[in-house]
Formats: structure tokens, C-alpha cells, sequence
């Protein structure tokens, strides 16, 4: 289950809505996924794409793709859910509220911190005299990542580690990505506040470019698969975008309508467990807190916290497929000894993946993993 | 690992497990529904502060958690926003998750997910939130100015939600079942000071309460009291005195503010020709508002009198005794208006 | 160290000072308001998202950095709620802040710090809160659910609070003024439709509108329309086109809502005898109920006529250009309710 | 500045208050600081005593003395302000937003987290998987202690040490002091759900005996004066209380007044200041971002901040006064060089003090300051 915020549109296309959903919701028709009633990315599927619409409010999302990660828990339904927030969003009470209860409850989430580096047009610093966002997991106990946002591929294998973290039953996990709101907060915004050095340096770090030199040194593409995957996108835009053009506006009854749902839909959840399992006696019901240390201050940790807390080493580990080799497609946070965390990425097992010939060194590993939870 | 034994019934009171119907107080009234309805629905769950383990603030899930275990009573940490964005990704999922707010007055605190998320949630994208957010609400206990609040308005004013207030223990049990089952996202008012006050013998069969309906509690033909919640009962209580001078107050519990049961309002207006309004919620922007636009526009020719309205004042609910007294109304206050009304 | 130039007029349109009065937009008459205000006393300050280096999403606080420093003009991450108890700790410290909504809609992300610290402050315990929230409000733009909604009557219906929404340029500066000098918390809301759609020519010198007052628009005797904020032009507009009609409607804006002139309303009243409430924000609830039940109390013999209303539908303010259109009031609707009523 | 929480009495009577003014307000008397309008600890002194009272929602306070904080700076004051939070509030949105701004804005503040292991029937464990609370801290940038709850000195001067830092200008401070709710909830509760094992491990810890044991070891009181005071305190109470028994209910108009402050209140800030300096020229107002680095995944940590996160090591340093000695009246967090943290606890010198006569070793230290401000 994904909740993209208004700059994951692309998410929404890996999901499998189509340009014309997001070209009809912009222009208000009809025939868009919310009929008008809604714009922008506000949109999603829950029967099918298991995509939640995101509101306008930052943060509030968090807490509830928690509840979506829970509730998956609940049902059997062994998924994993994921949002994005802001660097400027990660200052709300919601953010702090949801990722304190996924941390409490060791939902089955992931929350990805994307850092642009600005927030409308206030840069990180102001928001927070933190160099890495991802520090915000310090508070609840939880693993974190930082990861090159602008390499795809290397995006693309830290979350699947969290992925498989939180299939593992780990609890949730924060992925910070490091990138750049290259244009304004929106068409109105100049952003003349940004300095020019600042574009310049991150010019140099395109994502596309990146990632089409990886694809180019590869051979995983040539010029001409490359102009019929470029053609057909462009057909497919501009179709798109034709259909929207023509498409109707809502008739002006349809805004009376909906305000609740009478009987316009059944509620069922998809249970993947048998439904005598949620309850006792085949659920645990035992009444009492365990309180396994009293929290005195001269307690002693207990030596698996320890072991965590120790050294904020780094550690080299082999991930293929990362696309700038050892000048750190992931910076290492913390990594002493994260059963899955270090681990699993120092196992250097490639996950599944299209793109293999690459196999090249980059730092990736886990941070400070919460303690064991209370289930 | 030393553990503490569960109180379970913390002072003693709350029985483990519910009998369904019998002579019971408001509170074990809305107890008997949760219990009726997560043994009927494995997709109900509770979710808030200090539910399991300690059976709630009020002790209103007492035994909860040793009959539906911890997967379905869920405790969470003092985050109101987040218990309700959880019940909202809940809902999603198809669940039917019953939110607590340890007292009603904290559910400011979460007036954004409420208000923008749940609220909208079904018209903007088509993402029914079958929900329940319920929890402890009113004055009268000298709770003072955080632990007394009336927020009905602050929802009854806000499409999408439903907002619920019963008065008595069978309505209690009976629209609390209707909201849990009903699809979209119900505000479920609980008077505190009615939760031990009142008892009733109710039904042993499962029954329902619709939403959306006013009851008559009392018939008459002098004038009509529109009232809910606690001061339904002080409106019977006039009612009753104001019936020894010869006056006859027919007197109705609107349950539901949201959606008004115009129809009830209306009809009894074109019978008795006088309204008075009461309500526990400060005056301005009170729900006797609403009420007296309803009344303009469907029974205006109908009246013989001004609309009239009895309610709390416009401060914020005070802690002293007699200051809180003064602010809230009272059978005496009640009676006095509705005679002057009669008298009109 | 590069540093970015700051634009300061973003858009290249707002000057770096301001010129008291003048020929002015709204947003401009709000603007000049705010540095008047600053420049007079220093214990004004400004706090905000993006409301320094930027000058604020609509650009209310351009060019007010370079004036007053980065010690006044305060951005903040974005943290609604830690804005406004920011707010009050100044606040208690005897400076005066102005704290601003990027958009009002996000005002619910606060709500619990307005209703309940800052509303309820002086009442328990004798600490005056004189502090200003402003934000554009208000739909027209298409601006979808999140972006154009009117929150006034969650504040109205909160003890403690002042309530401004004003329609003119010159209002807007002289209430905005009394805002910011009044020892109370006011919310000042700004109609975004206004900002830049309205001009008028200010007087040079210092001048307040006092809070608490409405203004007689125009004067007639066949019927009142009360109104506020974007809503007023368009009661004007119907005004004007009734008076072609024959029927004279006197209008009034209301400015305050609370706390609300109900003399000006009742007094109108007692001389047309009928009277229409005009309001953008959802029906259920909106202050139109209020000025319903104050009007049986104070003015029912005067009515010939029920009090009506034309207000937006009970849902959230939809996207869609046709689907805005239906949501909201507009001039021919209120021209059709006035004629209806005038004819009564 | 100070604003207590309701377990936070002790700090009301330190600041003149007087049990009168306690057994008023709970007893709801016209006599009462809020003349019965509130109740509890929920009343304050802005223009003497510069106590702000609370509202029950917890987590309010934090964004409040922020606040109080930055307008103290802005009228140069050189104040510093203060609250408490439990373990439970600091879930709060509000405790995170009103964390952030102030360690975005580099406040004065110092807020206390009162760990009592309880948060009314929850434990710590079930409300974040966190040992140490203390590490809210790190998700803000911001330096914190650990102290033990329990002994009183060691909170005098960790927060005695906090306040320097404050009004050095080192922003806030957020100081965990690790102690235990000895009953329920409140007089209600009978906490059954706390293990009696926990009591037992905590009564051993008791505060008071172990003051006590301070003041009789080092003769700082003897049986006679000891007498002398508990006497003088005896009294006062029995007097206070018979007063507030014996004062009136407010008269039911008082119920009607004050909503609004109708020119009871004349509003002046306390200028410490000239006015001419807060705004230009004498002000700053570069009006233009300062953005010394781009936030890019593979910037070099600045040395700076590198050394302040090399290592969780344990520096030992003397801190006079503490009761327990080296068995850790303050446990250390993080210690490497910060330039006030470290280093200030390092050099040992004692503060001023009414007890001088122990000078035992115990751990003290500041935690990961947060990265320079940008002021
Ligand atoms: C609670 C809330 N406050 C304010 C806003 C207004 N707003 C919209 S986007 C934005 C900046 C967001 O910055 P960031 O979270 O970094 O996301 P980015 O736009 O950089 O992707 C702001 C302040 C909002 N949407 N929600
Ligand atoms: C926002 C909010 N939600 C819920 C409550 C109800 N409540 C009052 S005290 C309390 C427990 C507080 O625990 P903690 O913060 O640890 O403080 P302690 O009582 O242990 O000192 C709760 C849940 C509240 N006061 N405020
Ligand atoms: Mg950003
Ligand atoms: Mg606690």
C-alpha cells in the first residue's frame, strides 16, 4: 500500500494509473479519478492499487499508513505500507504522532524523508539545525537510511531492504533521500531565494543523466531501443493529453452528491487469516504489562542495546547495481550489528532486480535499530 | 519478567464479560454495544489511551482486552492526530475501528484528521471511513474548563461526519451499535455525567437505534422542548413541574445533530405553535442556531411565538461549584423560559 | 558562503515600503496595515511559514524583512500548532505577534492551541493573549477542498476569540489595526478572492475600523441582506440589480462576526421587516442560525416575513469549476432569494 | 520563566506561591489564584513571579515557552524558560513542533522530560521503544542530559548547567530525569497494573530518604533544626489549609466576567533593550538565505560535526554535590567535545551552591549538540 504525496506522481504510475488520470485530475473533468471534486495528485485506489490519497495537510498521512500497515498486520494480509513526506513535513505533529505509533506498535512501514533540501522557500537549515534528516528516527527508536536520492538504482534497492525489513516483522523504518527541488515550490515560485551555485552543484548530479549513463554503459539499452521507449511515452502523453483536453467538466448536480456513503459501498476487509485467530483463546490476551526492567538510571543497558548503541562505524558492503560505485551511492549511518540491518546488506546477496551486470561497491547499511518491541 | 496482574475491573465495578441486556447504567449500556458488536464483527477494533491493560479512563472497555485480546484493543501512546489517522488507514483496510478520546476534550487535538481527512474523505476520492470516534463529554461534574467540554457543533458543523448524543442507556447502546455499523465516520458523544447516573432495563436481543432519528420522550401540546444528551433529562424534569402548573411540554430528544432530524423539529412545532431549544453547548453558534434557521424556513407561519433557546453561557465551561452552576442550565432555568413561552 | 539574492518583491510587484493610502489592492491595503503597525510599535512582530526572505505565499509580507529585521519577521518550520503557542508565549511576554496561515485551511492543524490555550487564557486565569492569526480564506479560485475553506464559525462559536472578516481594502487596514492593538486574540481572516481583485483609495493618515461593528452598505427598506467578506459584493451586486427590480435591499456587512452587532442587525430589521443572511461558508451550522435564533429573540414581532438564508451546500468545497460553481453563492442566487423573500 | 505541569507543584513553591494558593485552587474558592475559574496547578503570575500556567492537553506548554523564550531574547532579556513533560506528552504533536521551532530558532528553553516509567496506565515500553527519552532530543539537533531523577542534587546541577548553557546563547536543552510514579495516576487509581517488584525497585531510590541521608552525612542539619523545619512546614500547612476551608465559593456572577480583557490588563513588554536595535539598520535583515552547504548525499561532513558524532563515549568529570557518587547520579549520553557540553561539565568547576561540602565523582555530560545556529 503507497500514499504519494504531490511530488510522487511517479509512484502513481508504477501503480498503474495512467498520465491521463493525473492530466484529467489537474484539469478538473469529469472523467478524472475524483470526477472534479478533487485535484492534483488527491487521488487513489483503495480496492484495487491500494493507493491512498494524500490530503493537503503534511504529515497527515503518516499515521495513517500506519494504521493501513496495522490493519494489514491484522488481516493477514502481510504487506508493507509507505509514504513520503517532505523535509519541511517532518516538522508537523502529525509526522511525530504517526512515526511514534508505527514505532510503538512495529507497524510494517516505511516512511521516506524525501530531502530536497527546501521547503517551499525555506531551505533545511532553517527548518532544523540537523545535517541528516534522517536523525528523526533517533526519537523513536526505529532504523533509518540515507540514500542518494538522485540514484535511482541505489533508491531503489534501500527500499527494497526496508521493504523486506518490515516484511520480517522489524517495525517500521525511515529512508531519507538526499536530492534537489530543481525549480520553484510550484509554476509561481521563481525561486530566486535558492542560490545559483546551489542549482549548479546539484545539475551535476542529475538523476536522469545518471541513470541513462548507467543504462548506456550497460548496454541495457542503444539508441534505438532508446527513441522507440522515448516515442512511445511521447505518443502516449500526447493522446493523453488530447483526451483530456476534450474531456467534460462534471455536471454541476454531481457537487450535492457523495457527502456520505449510503449504500454506495460494501465494506468488506480482505482477510488473509482465519478470522478465530484475532481473538482469544487463539490471540493473546494476557492482561499485563511486562515491565522487564524498571527504568532506573543506573539500571545497565541491556547488552543487545549496547551493542547498538557502541560506535557509529561505517561499514562497506556490497550492493550491485548501485550506479556511482564507491563514491557512496548510500552513506552509512550506523551498522553495528543490526540483525537484519548490517547484516542483511553485508550479506551481499543481490535482491532481484533488472539491472545485474553492475556490482559495484557502495555503502549502504542500517541504522540504530529500535529495541525489541513489545510483541 | 515480573508482571502486574490486570485489574481487569480496576475499582471492582465492571464485570469481565457482558451480559447482554438487563438492568444496567449508561456506561455498561455502551460496554454491552462494544461487546455485542466485536463479537458479532471481527473487523471492530478499539483503538486509544489507556483502553486494555486499565479498561479506559471511565472503565467503559473494562474486560475488553481479556475477551478480544490485544490485536483488537489497542492501546497507543498519548497521540490523539495518530489514533485517528490509524483508525483512518483502519478504515481503509475495511476495518471498523472505534476511537476513544480518553476525555471528549482532547479530540481538539485531532480536529485536523477529523475535519480534513475523515470528513472529506468519502466525497472527495470515494473512500467510505466507516468509523467511531467516541469519548466522555460534558459539564456538570466540576470537571473544569478541560474536562467538561461540549464540541458537537464544532463536528455538527463540518459535511461528511455524523454526530451523535444519547441520552439514555437504551439509545446508548442501540446508536452506538448503528454507528459502528454505519459506513461512514460517526462522532459518538458520551455524557459523563449520566455514564453511572441513569439505569435501565434493556433487551436481551440485539437491537438497534437508527441515526439520523429524534425521539419523543414526552407528549404535549403547550409548546415543544428540543433537547439532547444530559439536558433531555432536565428537560423531562421541567417538563414534569411545568405539567403541575397546567403547562404541557412535549419534549424531544434529538439523539442525532447531525443529520438533523428536521421532520421531528418541525412536525412537533406544527403542533404545540412553541419551541424552546436547550442545549449544554455554549449559546453562540449552539446547535437552537441551526435549529431556529430550520424552523424559519419550514414552520414559520406555524409559530405563536418567538423560537427560544436555553443553553450554557459564552465562556468557557468554569471549575467553581457555583460558577459552574451558573453556566450550564438547569431544570429551573428551563422551566422559567418555557413558562414565559407559554405565557407568550 | 553563496547566498541567493532575495527577490523581495518576488513577482516584481510589491515595493519594498509602503505608502500610507493611496490607491490600493486589498492585499496591499493589509500589507501598508501590518507595516503602519510595525513601524509604530515594536513590540508587533510577524510569525510564519515562508513569510520572510519569500514574503508569504500571496505576498502580504513583502519587503517587510528588509524593514524590520529577521528579529521581527519570523519564519518558522512548518509547525502550525508551534506558531501559534509561539504566539501566546510572546504574547504573555507583552509583545503583540501576527501570526499567519499560509492558507486558513491549515488552521485546523492549531486548533487545539486557539481553542483551548489561546481563547481560554484570559477567562481562567487572567492572562490577556493580544495576539493576531490571519490567513487567506475562502473559495472562488479553485482552489479544491484544502485551499478555500471558511473556518470562521469553528472561532465564532469559541468564547474568547474575536472573529474579523472584512470586505474592503479600507476595512481590512483599519480592523486589521484595531486586530493587532485589541488585548484579545483575534482571527483575521483575508478573502483571497479580494487580495487583488478590489481597490480603493486609503487616506494618508493612521485610521482603525473598530472590531465589533458592522457597516451599512447601502441603504433600502424592503428587505436586509446580511452579509461578510466576499459574500458582501456579491449582496451588493444583487442589491443593485433588485433596485431595478424595485426592490430596495438594505445591506449590511457584517465585519465582525464575533462578537456580533446584533444592534445593527436588529435595528435593520425593525425597518424592512425582512430579513436574508448571505454567507460562503456551509450551511449547516454557519452563522446564519445564529443570527436566526438572535433575531426571535430580539426582533420577532418586526419579521413579515421568514428569515432566510443562502449560504454554500453542507459538503467540502469541490475542485471542479461547474462543481465550485453549484457549492458556492453567487449574485443571482441571492437575487432570487431576496425576490422571493420580497415578495413574501 | 517557568511553567509546571500539574506533578510539578514543588516548582510553584519555589517561586513564592503558597500552599494557600494549592489548596485554593483545588478547593475551587473565590480566594484562589483563578478565583475558582480553574482548578489544580492550573494557574500562573505573568507579571511577578513569571509562571505560565498549563491546560490539561499535554504538550501545549512546549511551542508556549518557546515562545516565552524567543520573546525574552527579542526584549533582551537574557531569560531562560522552562517546562516539564512527561514520558507520555512528549508523543504529542506538540512536543515535537514546539521542539523543533526551538531548536530551529535556537531558544533559550529548556524543556524537562519527568520519565516516571508510567504514563497513567501505560508503561514506557508500550509508548515508544526508547530506553532513554533523552534521545528525543536527536531528532531536533539538540544537546541533552540523562539525570537521575531521584537525586535531587544531580537535577539541580544538570539543570543549573542547562541554564548556562541556555543563556550562553547554546540553544535549547531538553534534560531526561529518570524517576517513578510512586502511586496511581491520581488519588482514583490504584495502579494495579504497576508490578509491585517496580515499587519495591524504586522505594529503595526514594528521593527524600536520600536527601535526607545527604543532609545527615554531611551534618547539614541536625535532629533539632530538621525539627525546627518540619514544624514551621506543619504549621503552614494546617494554617493554609484551614484558610481555604474556611474561604468562599465564588459568587455565581464571576461566572459571567473575563472572557474578554476589556482594559483590565495595560500590556507593556519589559524592554531590556533599546528599542532602535530590533529593527534596521541597528537589526540584521539580510534579506537572503545563508546556505553554506548543499545537503548532497557525498558532502564531507564538516569537522565539526564529524567529531560530535564519532563516538558515544563516556567522559568522567567531577561535579560536586551529587548524593549517590560514582555509582551515576548522572548517566552520560554523548560527550565528545562539544564545546559547552563537554567540555564545560569537564572542567569541573564547581557552581555555585548551598551545598558544598561533598565533591564526589559523577558522570555528566552533554549529548550531540546540534550543528551551528544560524543566527
Ligand atoms: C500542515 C501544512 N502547513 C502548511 C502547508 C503549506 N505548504 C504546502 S507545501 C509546503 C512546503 C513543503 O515543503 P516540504 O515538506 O519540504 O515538501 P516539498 O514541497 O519540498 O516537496 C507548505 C508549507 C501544508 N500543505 N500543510
Ligand atoms: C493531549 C492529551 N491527551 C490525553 C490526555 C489525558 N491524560 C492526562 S494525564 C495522561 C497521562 C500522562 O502521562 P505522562 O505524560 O507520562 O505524565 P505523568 O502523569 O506520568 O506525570 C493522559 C493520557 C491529556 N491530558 N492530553
Ligand atoms: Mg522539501
Ligand atoms: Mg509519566
Amino acid at each position: 500500500w503507497i500514499a504519494p504525496m504531490i511530488r510522487n506522481v511517479g509512484a502513481l504510475l508504477v501503480r498503474g494509473f495512467r498520465p491521463r488520470d493525473i492530466y484529467t485530475q489537474y484539469m478538473a473533468r469529469y472523467t478524472s479519478p475524483t470526477q472534479g471534486k478533487d485535484g492534483t495528485s488527491h487521488f487513489g485506489d483503495l480496492e484495487k492499487r491500494h493507493v491512498v490519497s494524500p490530503i493537503s495537510m503534511l504529515g497527515d498521512l503518516i499515521p495513517v499508513m500506519t494504521g493501513v500497515a496495522m490493519a494489514g498486520r491484522y488481516l493477514g494480509q502481510n504487506i508493507v505500507s509507505m509514504t513520503w513526506i517532505g523535509d519541511g513535513g517532518s516538522s508537523t505533529g502529525a509526522f511525530h504522532e504517526g512515526m511514534n505509533l508505527a514505532a510503538s506498535q512495529k507497524a510494517p512501514f516505511i516512511c521516506v524523508i524525501e530531502n530536497n533540501q527546501w521547503a517551499y522557500s525555506t531551505p533545511v537549515n532553517r527548518q532544523v539545525p540537523l545535517r541528516d534528516l534522517a536523525d528523526r528516527a533517533r526519537a523513536y527508536g526505529i532504523p533509518s537510511y540515507i540514500v542518494d536520492g538522485n540514484d535511482a538504482l541505489a533508491v531503489y534497492r534501500t527500499t527494497r531492504e526496508a521493504v523486506d525489513r518490515c516484511r520480517a516483522g522489524e517495525g517500521p523504518v525511515i529512508i531519507e533521500a538526499k536530492t534537489m527541488r530543481m525549480r520553484g515550490h510550484a509554476q509561481h515560485d521563481p525561486a530566486e531565494y535558492v542560490p545559483k551555485e546551489m542549482f549548479a552543484y546539484w545539475k551535476e548530479r542529475d538523476p536522469l543523466e545518471r541513470f541513462e549513463k548507467h543504462l548506456n554503459e550497460n548496454n541495457l539499452w542503444d539508441a534505438k531501443s532508446r527513441k522507440a521507449i522515448e516515442e512511445r511515452i511521447d505518443r502516449e502523453l500526447v493522446a493523453d493529453l488530447e483526451e483530456a483536453e476534450n474531456a467534460p467538466f462534471p455536471p454541476a448536480e454531481l457537487a450535492e452528491q457523495g457527502v456520505y456513503c449510503e449504500g454506495c459501498h460494501t465494506i468488506a476487509p480482505k482477510w488473509n487469516r482465519a478470522i478465530e485467530e484475532v481473538s482469544p483463546p487463539r490471540s493473546s490476551a494476557a492482561s499485563e504489562w511486562k515491565v522487564s526492567e524498571y527504568g532506573g538510571f543506573e539500571a545497565k543497558p541491556d547488552a543487545r542495546y549496547e551493542a547498538l548503541n557502541a560506535a557509529a562505524e561505517t561499514i562497506e558492503v556490497e550492493t550491485p547495481g548501485a550506479l556511482d560505485g564507491g563514491n557512496g551511492s548510500a552513506r552509512a549511518r550506523k551498522s553495528a550489528a543490526s540483525k537484519s540491518g548490517g547484516a542483511n546488506s553485508g550479506n551481499g546477496k543481490p535482491s532481484a532486480s533488472t539491472v545485474k551486470k553492475s556490482a559495484k561497491t557502495s555503502k549502504v547499511a542500517a541504522a540504530l535499530p529500535g529495541r525489541k518491541g513489545r510483541r | 519478567m515480573p508482571t502486574a496482574k490486570k485489574p481487569g475491573n480496576g475499582n471492582g465495578k465492571a464485570p469481565a464479560a457482558a451480559q447482554a441486556g438487563g438492568e444496567v447504567t449508561f456506561l455498561e449500556a455502551i460496554r454491552q454495544g462494544l461487546i455485542e458488536e466485536m463479537d458479532r464483527d471481527p473487523s471492530v477494533v478499539m483503538i486509544g489511551e489507556d483502553i486494555g491493560v486499565y479498561g479506559g479512563a471511565f472503565k467503559v472497555s473494562a474486560g475488553l482486552l481479556e475477551r478480544f485480546g490485544w490485536e483488537r484493543i489497542i492501546d497507543t501512546p498519548i497521540s490523539e492526530t495518530a489514533i485517528i489517522g490509524a483508525a483512518v488507514g483502519m478504515a481503509y483496510q475495511g476495518l471498523r475501528p472505534v476511537a476513544e478520546m480518553q476525555f471528549i476534550d482532547f479530540i481538539s487535538c485531532c480536529f485536523n484528521q477529523i475535519t480534513n481527512f475523515v470528513a472529506k474523505s468519502h466525497y472527495r476520492w470515494n473512500a467510505p471511513v466507516p468509523m467511531v470516534i467516541r469519548g466522555p463529554s460534558g459539564g456538570g461534574v466540576h470537571g473544569g474548563p478541560f474536562h467538561s467540554q461540549n464540541p458537537e457543533m464544532y463536528f455538527a458543523h463540518t459535511p461528511g461526519l455524523k454526530v451523535v448524543y444519547p441520552s439514555t442507556a437504551y439509545d446508548a447502546k442501540g446508536l452506538l451499535k448503528s454507528a459502528i455499523r454505519d459506513n461512514n465516520p460517526v462522532l459518538f458523544f458520551e455524557h459523563k455525567f449520566l455514564y453511572r447516573r441513569i439505569k435501565e432495563t434493556l433487551p436481551a436481543e440485539d437491537y438497534t437505534v437508527p441515526l439520523g432519528k429524534a425521539a419523543t420522550r414526552r407528549e404535549g401540546r403547550d409548546l415543544t422542548i428540543v433537547s439532547y444528551a444530559a439536558m433531555a433529562h432536565s428537560s423531562l424534569e421541567a417538563a414534569a413541574a411545568l405539567a403541575k402548573e397546567g403547562i404541557e411540554a412535549e419534549v424531544i430528544d434529538l439523539r442525532t445533530l447531525l443529520p438533523l432530524d428536521r421532520e421531528a423539529i418541525i412536525n412537533s412545532v406544527k403542533k404545540t405553535n412553541k419551541l424552546l431549544v436547550v442545549h449544554e453547548d455554549t449559546r453562540t453558534g449552539g446547535i437552537a442556531g441551526e435549529i431556529a434557521a430550520v424552523v424559519f424556513e419550514e414552520a414559520f407561519d406555524d409559530l405563536d411565538a418567538p423560537v427560544r433557546r436555553v443553553t450554557s453561557l459564552d465562556t468557557p465551561v468554569p471549575y467553581s461549584p457555583p460558577l459552574e452552576e451558573r453556566f450550564l442550565p438547569n431544570t429551573a432555568k428551563i422551566v422559567e423560559a418555557a413558562r414565559e413561552l407559554a405565557k407568550y
